[in-house]
């Protein structure tokens, strides 16, 4: 065991190798690139396995002496903690199962052994970002998972939209990598030794000896950080659009694992955060806000990634605010809601993206919800693996779902009692925030279900080309008059197999097991203490306070009542198409019968709560295309604007302009210097 | 001083500028030889080759010489040596980028040419002495001219070498006329004693607007050279008229001499001055003011190019600027000299990590020609190149990559340590406003990233142009790679190198012996404030 | 008794060479005749040269007079150069306008509009100022002809 | 004169030696100039030098060597800045070179009066000799129709004005500053560090002898060299300091002290030879067919 955790590098260097065998070597010897990237992730998740087991908080593994620079040194460094090796866990084993998932669902594909090669750089980059111990290393492997994940993003480069999207994703999160940057300068400054590592950083000592100022601005500058990678407000905009990614991608980089990279930044600075109440405010704030916001989005989307992606938006949100909730006596407490949300997400996310993209694979690349119906018998494993993701993320007792999201609820509610003890003015909001968040918990149910059941339920139907929800003409990508095989079209480029056919093993298999651990890991990790107790062995952890938190009734109750009143609502309105009333009565007689009255209903809802929704969604959707969007696209096009109509205009090409302008210069700065 | 030891410091200092003199000489060999005898351009250049190898054992050979500081017009430290090997070892990248840019006729001037300026250069980084740190400077310059018209004559290279060329004497008037002050002020050139008269409790720079006029002129002649604001105008337009290997030269040769002759003529002689001090802090605001204007200028304007060398001249600006951050940051430094070992160990390591991307990024740009025989120009024609040429565009990118300052290239290590410097550099009142340089500087390189960006998203995700060969053979490979692999290497090895410039940092700022004796700094000093200090007068 | 070169007077040689450091600058950077312009960067030089050697007897060294003899050849270096470039760039536009070298420049700003300051420019003969005292005429002039002569020169 | 005085003298002679720049100079786009705007214009420049040179410090009266020196440097000042007021403003540019050749000898009046009698004769060789007679045969070659329009108009000449005449006021305000700073008046500590730079007492070799601390008198007698020094070691009996003979003088440190930067220089000269046959040279560079 400790040889494993001593070589502790060897966790991103099997992908890497994978990776870069798949890339380059693979198809020169005839062997599936496939195999090599399965084999090293594979490897990854067992090595994360023994170094899970011997988890401890003061475990660091030197490998090199990276950068000596001056008084600047970075050494390649590995810490083997709690937390670090849970994501580690984690990351590897999502990884694995997407990795043999998008073995059946990239076959064919042009691009295929470029695709493993860049998922092998993704673990590579995320597991490297997961164990290293030092600000720096974090964040040239923060960087590292955001180029990869606009490598993966613009996979199908000649798809404009993919492009685009690749493009947009790069530059929000630079937006956010000057946070980080600019949190690690001032680190450098403030800590003694200018030594970033992270028992250094995080030391009581140091902390202590903070000035000010850093005590509440680095924190915010980490927490801009995050909100760019971790798709929170303002910074989300990428997240939707990164769906023209291939499915597995989307499951596994924007859904269960890099997305995370931000939550697990904040939880991994703590110790650091838990010096500004206020920022924790803000935190929560954000989170419940960007949670409330995507999930309202969510309810009118009628392409199912984007559901999910702003339903992956919504749980991030969730797991902001449970790490925003850690005031005082709460800090421990609010690390392991947040981190086992987390972890329980990252199942049950990855889970509903393949099976999407396993519905997306079944229907031809059509991922319109209007455009297929009932697909449950077509596609049993699918649809059933869907079923029990979705309760998960519904929260419905006893899947995974219900456990984290329980616990972050708990966090949330205790906050504003924990506030007071340490004398914290405005922790009262905490309280909005509680009730908001079940808000969001309903949304979600319902959302989640309406996605359900518009796939799987009701009579069946296929997409055809007659259909009145079909674009109008196919947009062909091919014109660009060239045929050079690394060029794939604008779908991913697998045969045209018959549409309407179950996935293969080699898909379905990986949807079983993130099933199975949707339904139990959340029993298995959450009351029996097992995740708690992991974390303990995380650094810093022993000197954040532990309260004691009383078991109560409410939550639970409440929030599984909330989540059964959306899946409801959402069956009563999606099960069945209002075109078709006698199927739908076929299919589900009893509940049509016990609803007589459903038409009635149904307009009073349209009139009122619908109405009412419509207009929250329609106007997040103003909120999100013309405010952030526009934000975001003015933010960009000044400097473009600025150069353009002012600065381009001296490059007139004149040698006297240029001299007298120089000349213009030296004087005025002379006269600036000597009478100033 | 001795009849005898004049002769003796007289001797040393050829000993120490001995390999600057063998390129001289090669270099006049050659060009005297060229009209009468008939060598091919490839002999040539071997010869240019060899005298730069020459010269690298020379320099390795008279390492131990070390004349009187004070008395010596050239000084063989620390800085002076590894400055003057990288400058050497860098020539042979240049001069496998450039070994077929000359025609066959010519070919003899342009590497002796090239050879002068080269000695240049190390003249620069090497001399102690205003005087000859001027004939440095002029020498890279005037053989600048030839290369920039030699090797093509076209409209655009005959607008390009006047620009140069005018823009250049105006240039020069000005550092003159600062050099001037700067030896009125203390009544010698010689640079290691007037820094050891500024640290000193005289009061050496006895007005202070002596003092104010010196850095003026001077950093705004070394403007020019680095191609910072305000005297940045000639750079875009003239890398876009030259052919490309001149180019990558004007990129690198003339930021290295700017930057070493700002250490040794401003940031060495001042530095010993803190921060408190008026004549620093003035200094401190003008470098802040360039740096931000270059920088901001740089990478502004870059967002609009679609012309490659214009881009990447943009780019050079902007790095200009990144520079000057450093220079900043030296210049704040103060009495304890640790944010002025930071600062110029950081603008010397950028240079490194600078010449291996920008040469490899202009070299690679070369290598990949047109199907009828013209460089690549427009960023439009690298469109597709990611598939078409694998091996260059990946080198290319690579090389963008670490311009951008992308982890782990080296163009991030640069970076980081130049802003950590400026963060670092004083504490107080006057830190935010440095840590504020550090912050616009990092704003800056997120706006330059998308310049860069753009050009890898055209190479790897754009329509496929019509298809590029790469052209070159061997030396523009090997040039090309080198840049590539070390642009790399400078971050993963990174420790000899960086031990390398904080060596020179630390000798740059040095005044040893006769400087010991100096009564302890706060006693005397403080009794004997600047008289003179009257800027405004009321 | 002391040396008769004063801080006055030291002070006197300063001024009278910042005047001819900013007169040539001024010359620099408005007169559009390529040798005059060069003669103007000349004349930076002497307001330099000037201060230098006031500064070298002043501190009582030579250092400032070698600083001028080297000034001296690189200005000589200049010049040589900047004979050989004004020839070339003379013979391939037929005027020393250093207007006519904007080619490269950034795409979309405009050149400097001749054609507009060539039609509103005085005619040459009978102008009234300070220079109608009597000079020597420059020779060749050439009688009174259809196409402007100002037009003319700007093949 | 007091501080005040000064400032406004400065101040004003600045701004009318640039009002009558500015009438003088050709119009911005080659129109012709009334007469009475010339006219005006040189009584502007005029008045602006006549201030400037009110800004300089007179000479002595006694004794009469010094004052007929002093006067010489008012007639070698103006002259100098005359002709170079008639350089830039010229429009014919055969009338600049001869101007700029006026500004030339003048300046020459100048470094003689500084005792650098070589410089002085090197100079007028150089400047006069060489380069303005060059040129003068390139505009004569160029120019054999007249004046040219470009001539006749100045760019920006405004913008030019004022950039080089704030640059001046800047420059004269602080050099003006630069003898009062020395003025022996201040007491205190300050009296002592200012008495080492004090007229006539800081020449010579022994300019830092009253220099604190052994360590600088180290540095300087290292980098102040009896080579190096324009006066003669052995004053005799006379207090004041006797000039090295200048040719002499100047030789042995031009060969001694910067024996190597002579050299490199005479190496820029052949770079700069080789430059301008090359760039004069009318033979193609490129056969024809051979590519980049």
């Amino acid at each position: 065991m400790g040889f494993f955790v001593d070589n502790i590098w060897l966790v991103p260097a099997c992908p890497l190798v994978g990776g870069l065998f798949a890339g380059f070597v693979a198809r020169r010897v005839k062997i599936d690139p496939f195999a090599p990237v399965a084999i090293g992730v594979g490897l990854a998740f067992l090595l994360s396995l023994a170094a899970y087991a011997a988890a401890d908080p003061e475990k660091t593994v030197v490998v090199s002496r990276w950068i000596e620079a001056g008084s600047f040194v970075v050494p390649l460094e590995f810490r083997v903690d709690g937390l670090s090796t849970l994501m580690l866990s984690m990351v590897t084993f999502i990884s694995f199962l997407v990795v043999v998932f998008a073995g059946g669902y990239m076959a064919g594909d042009p691009g295929y052994p470029r695709f493993f090669a860049e998922i092998g750089l993704f673990v590579f980059s995320m597991t490297g970002l997961v164990l290293s111990n030092n600000y720096v290393l974090t964040y040239a492997f923060w960087e590292g998972v955001g180029v990869c994940s606009y490598l993966l993003i613009g996979f199908w480069y000649a798809k404009p939209a993919a492009a685009a999207a690749a493009v947009k994703a790069f530059l929000v999160n630079r937006l956010g990598d000057i946070g980080f940057a600019l949190a690690i300068f001032w680190l450098w400054t403030v800590v003694p030794n200018h030594d970033l590592s992270y028992q250094n950083v995080l030391a009581d000592s140091t902390l202590q000896s903070l000035p000010e100022a850093a005590r509440w601005g680095i924190p915010l500058l980490l927490f801009w950080a995050a909100t760019a990678k971790s798709a929170q407000l303002p910074l989300y905009v990428w997240l939707p659009d990164a769906m023209e990614g291939p499915t597995p991608v989307s499951a596994l980089i924007h859904a269960a694992t890099m997305v995370t990279a931000g939550v697990y930044l904040i939880a991994r600075s703590t110790p650091l955060i838990a010096l500004s109440p206020e920022v924790q405010l803000l935190i929560a704030t954000i989170g419940c806000l960007t949670a409330l916001l995507a999930a309202l989005i969510a309810l009118t989307q009628n392409d199912l990634k984007r559901v999910m992606a702003y339903s992956t938006v919504s749980q991030l949100g969730y797991m902001f605010m449970a790490l925003g909730s850690g005031v005082g006596s709460l800090a421990r407490l609010a690390i392991v809601a947040g981190m086992f949300h987390l972890f329980t997400h990252a199942f049950f996310k990855a889970l509903l993206f393949l099976a999407s993209g396993s519905v997306m694979h079944s229907m031809g690349d059509v991922i319109d919800m209007r455009r297929f119906r009932g697909l449950r018998r077509r596609m049993p494993y699918t649809c059933w693996t869907f079923a029990l993701g979705a309760l998960a993320l519904a929260g419905i007792f006893p899947t995974a779902g219900f456990w984290s999201k329980d616990e972050v609820l708990v966090a949330l509610g205790a906050a504003p009692h924990a506030s007071r003890e340490i004398g914290f003015g405005m922790g009262w909001l905490y309280g909005p925030l509680y009730w908001l968040a079940m808000l969001t918990a309903f949304l979600t149910a319902f959302y989640t279900f309406r996605a359900f059941f518009m796939t799987f339920w009701g009579p069946e139907k296929l997409p055809g080309p007659d259909d009145p929800e079909a674009p109008p003409a196919p947009v062909a990508a091919h014109d660009h008059g060239h045929d050079h095989e690394d060029h794939a079209a604008d779908a991913h480029g697998h045969g045209h197999h018959e549409i309407g056919l179950e996935s293969p093993a080699i898909m379905t298999y990986p949807m079983i097991v993130l099933a199975a651990g949707a339904l139990l890991v959340g029993l298995l990790f959450g009351p029996t203490g097992l995740f708690e107790g992991h974390l303990e062995h995380t650094l810093g952890f022993e000197s954040l306070p532990a309260a004691g938190h009383a078991f109560t009734w409410t939550t639970p109750i409440v929030s599984t009542i909330v989540a059964l009143a959306g899946i409801a609502l959402a069956f009563v309105m999606y099960a069945e198409p209002s075109d078709l009333p006698a199927r739908v009565a076929a299919a589900v007689r009893p509940l049509y019968r016990a609803s007589l009255n459903k038409f009635h209903v149904d307009e009073i809802y349209d009139g009122t709560v619908m109405a009412l929704l419509r207009g929250f969604t329609l106007g997040s959707r103003i909120f999100d295309v013309k405010v952030i969007g526009g934000l975001v696209q003015g933010v960009a096009n000044v400097p473009w604007a600025a150069a353009k109509d002012v600065l381009a205009k001296y490059q007139n090409g004149l040698i006297q302009f240029y001299a007298a302008a120089s000349a213009l210069s030296v004087a005025v700065l002379l006269w600036l210097l000597l009478f100033t | 001083m001795t009849p005898e030891q004049a002769y003796q410091t007289v001797q040393q200092t050829l000993y120490v500028l001995a390999p600057e003199i063998l390129l001289v000489a090669v270099a006049i060999v050659m060009m005297t030889a060229s009209p009468f005898v008939k060598v091919a351009r490839k002999h040539w250049c071997a010869l240019a080759a060899a005298a730069l190898a020459a010269a690298v054992m020379v320099l390795s050979a008279t390492r131990h010489v070390d004349p009187d500081v004070y008395a010596a017009s050239a000084i063989n430290d620390a800085f002076s040596f590894y400055v003057r090997l990288f400058v050497l070892l860098s020539g042979f990248i240049m001069l496998g980028l450039a070994h077929r840019e000359p025609p066959e006729g010519r070919a003899a001037e342009f590497f002796g040419s090239f050879l002068m300026l080269e000695a240049g250069t190390m003249l620069t980084a090497s001399s102690n002495d205003l005087i000859l740190l001027f004939v440095g400077l002029e020498l890279v310059s005037i053989p600048t001219y030839l290369w920039l018209y030699l090797s093509r004559r076209s409209a655009a290279t005959r607008e390009a070498t006047t620009k140069y060329f005018f823009l250049s004497i105006f240039a020069s008037a000005l550092t003159l006329y600062g050099m001037t002050f700067l030896y009125g002020a203390a009544g010698t050139t010689n640079l290691k004693a007037l820094g050891a008269l500024t640290a000193s409790s005289i009061p050496y720079f006895p007005n202070m607007s002596l003092g104010i006029l010196a850095v003026v002129f001077v950093m705004g002649g070394l403007c020019f050279r680095i191609a910072a604001v305000p005297l940045h105008f000639y750079a875009p337009d003239v890398y876009q008229a030259s052919p490309l290997p001149v180019t990558a030269m004007l990129s690198w040769v003339p930021k290295v001499v700017g930057s070493a002759a700002m250490i040794r003529v401003l940031t060495a002689v001042l530095a010993s001055r803190q921060m408190g001090d008026p004549l620093v802090h003035k200094v401190v605001i003008l470098c802040w003011i360039i740096a931000v204007a270059t920088m901001t200028l740089g990478n502004m304007v870059g967002l609009l190019q679609t012309d490659l060398k214009r881009l990447l001249a943009y780019s050079s600006i902007a790095h200009a600027g990144y520079i000057m951050v450093g220079i900043t940051a030296a210049f704040a430094g103060g009495e304890k000299g640790i944010a002025f070992y930071h600062g110029v160990e950081a603008v010397l390591f950028y240079l490194v990590a600078y010449a291996f991307m920008t040469l490899g990024a202009f070299g690679l740009i070369q290598a990949l020609q047109t199907r009828d025989g013209r460089p690549a120009t427009s960023i439009y024609d690298l469109s597709g190149a990611g598939w078409s040429n694998r091996i260059p565009a990946f080198g290319l990118t690579i090389c963008l990559l670490s311009l951008l300052g992308f982890p782990p290239m080296a163009g991030f290590l640069g970076k980081f340590q130049i802003f950590s410097a400026a963060f670092a550099a004083v504490e107080g009142p006057e830190a935010f406003s440095l840590q504020l340089l550090a912050v616009i500087g990092m704003l800056n390189a997120a706006v330059g990233a998308f310049y860069y960006l753009r050009i890898i998203v055209l190479m790897y995700l754009g329509e496929p142009a019509e298809p590029l060969t790469a052209v070159g053979g061997w030396p523009v490979a090997l040039a090309t790679a080198t840049c590539a692999v070390m642009s790399i290497l400078v971050t993963i090895a990174s420790e000899p190198i960086s031990r390398a410039c904080h060596e020179a940092a630390v000798a740059s700022n040095a005044r040893p012996a006769a400087a010991i004796e100096l009564p302890p700094p706060g006693t005397a000093t403080a009794a004997v404030a600047p008289p003179a200090i009257r800027v405004a007068r009321d | 008794m002391t040396d008769p070169f004063s801080i006055d007077l030291l002070t006197n040689y300063l001024l009278v060479g910042a005047a001819l450091f900013a007169l040539g600058m001024l010359g620099f950077v408005s007169r559009r005749n390529l040798i005059v312009m060069f003669l103007s960067a000349e004349m930076m030089l002497q307001g330099v040269g000037l201060s230098l050697v006031a500064f070298g007897r002043f501190h009582g060294n030579w250092t400032g007079q070698v600083f001028t003899i080297v000034i001296l050849t690189v200005a000589a270096c200049e010049a040589s150069i900047a004979m050989a470039l004004i020839v070339v760039l003379y013979n391939r536009k037929e005027s020393l306008d250093v207007t006519l070298w904007q080619e490269v420049r950034e795409e979309g700003v405009g050149p400097t509009d001749l054609v507009d300051e060539a039609t509103q420019a005085a005619p040459l003969e009978h102008e009234d100022g300070i220079e109608t005292y009597p000079t020597l005429t420059p020779a060749g002039l050439e009688p009174a002809h259809p196409i402007q002569p100002w037009t003319e020169r700007r093949r | 004169m007091t501080d005040d005085a000064t400032f406004t003298l400065a101040t004003l002679g600045v701004l009318s030696g640039a009002i009558g720049t500015y009438l003088l100079l050709p119009h911005r786009r080659g129109r012709a100039k009334a007469r009475t705007l010339y006219v005006a214009g040189g009584l502007f420049a005029a008045l602006g030098l006549l201030g400037f040179l009110l800004l300089l410090t007179p000479p002595a009266l006694s004794p009469l060597g010094e004052l007929v020196s002093g006067a010489f440097f008012y007639v070698f000042a103006a002259g100098a800045l005359g002709c170079g007021v008639m350089t830039v403003t010229s429009r014919n540019p055969v009338y600049s070179a001869l101007w700029f050749a006026g500004t030339v000898i003048a300046t020459a009046g100048l470094f003689l009066l500084a005792d650098a009698q070589f410089l002085a004769a090197g100079t007028v060789i150089v400047y006069a000799g060489a380069i303005v007679v060059t040129f003068l045969f390139v505009i004569m070659l160029a120019q054999m129709e007249g004046k040219a329009v470009y001539d006749r108009a100045a760019r920006t000449p405004g913008r030019a004005v004022f950039t080089s005449f704030l640059l001046l006021w800047s420059l004269a305000y602080c050099l003006v500053g630069l003898s009062g700073s020395y003025r022996p008046d201040a007491a205190g500590p300050e009296a002592a560090a200012e008495d080492r730079l004090h007229p006539g007492r800081e020449l010579g070799p022994h300019f830092f002898q009253e220099a604190t601390g052994a360590g600088v008198r180290v540095v300087l007698d290292k980098a102040l060299r009896p080579t190096s020094s324009l006066f003669a070691e052995d004053r005799g009996d006379s207090d004041a300091a006797i000039l090295k003979p200048n040719v002499a003088g100047l030789g042995e440190a031009l060969y001694a002290d910067h024996l190597v930067t002579v050299e490199l220089a005479g190496s820029l000269l052949f770079a700069a030879l080789i430059a301008a046959v090359l760039i004069a040279d009318p033979r193609p560079t490129r056969k024809r067919g051979e590519t980049a």
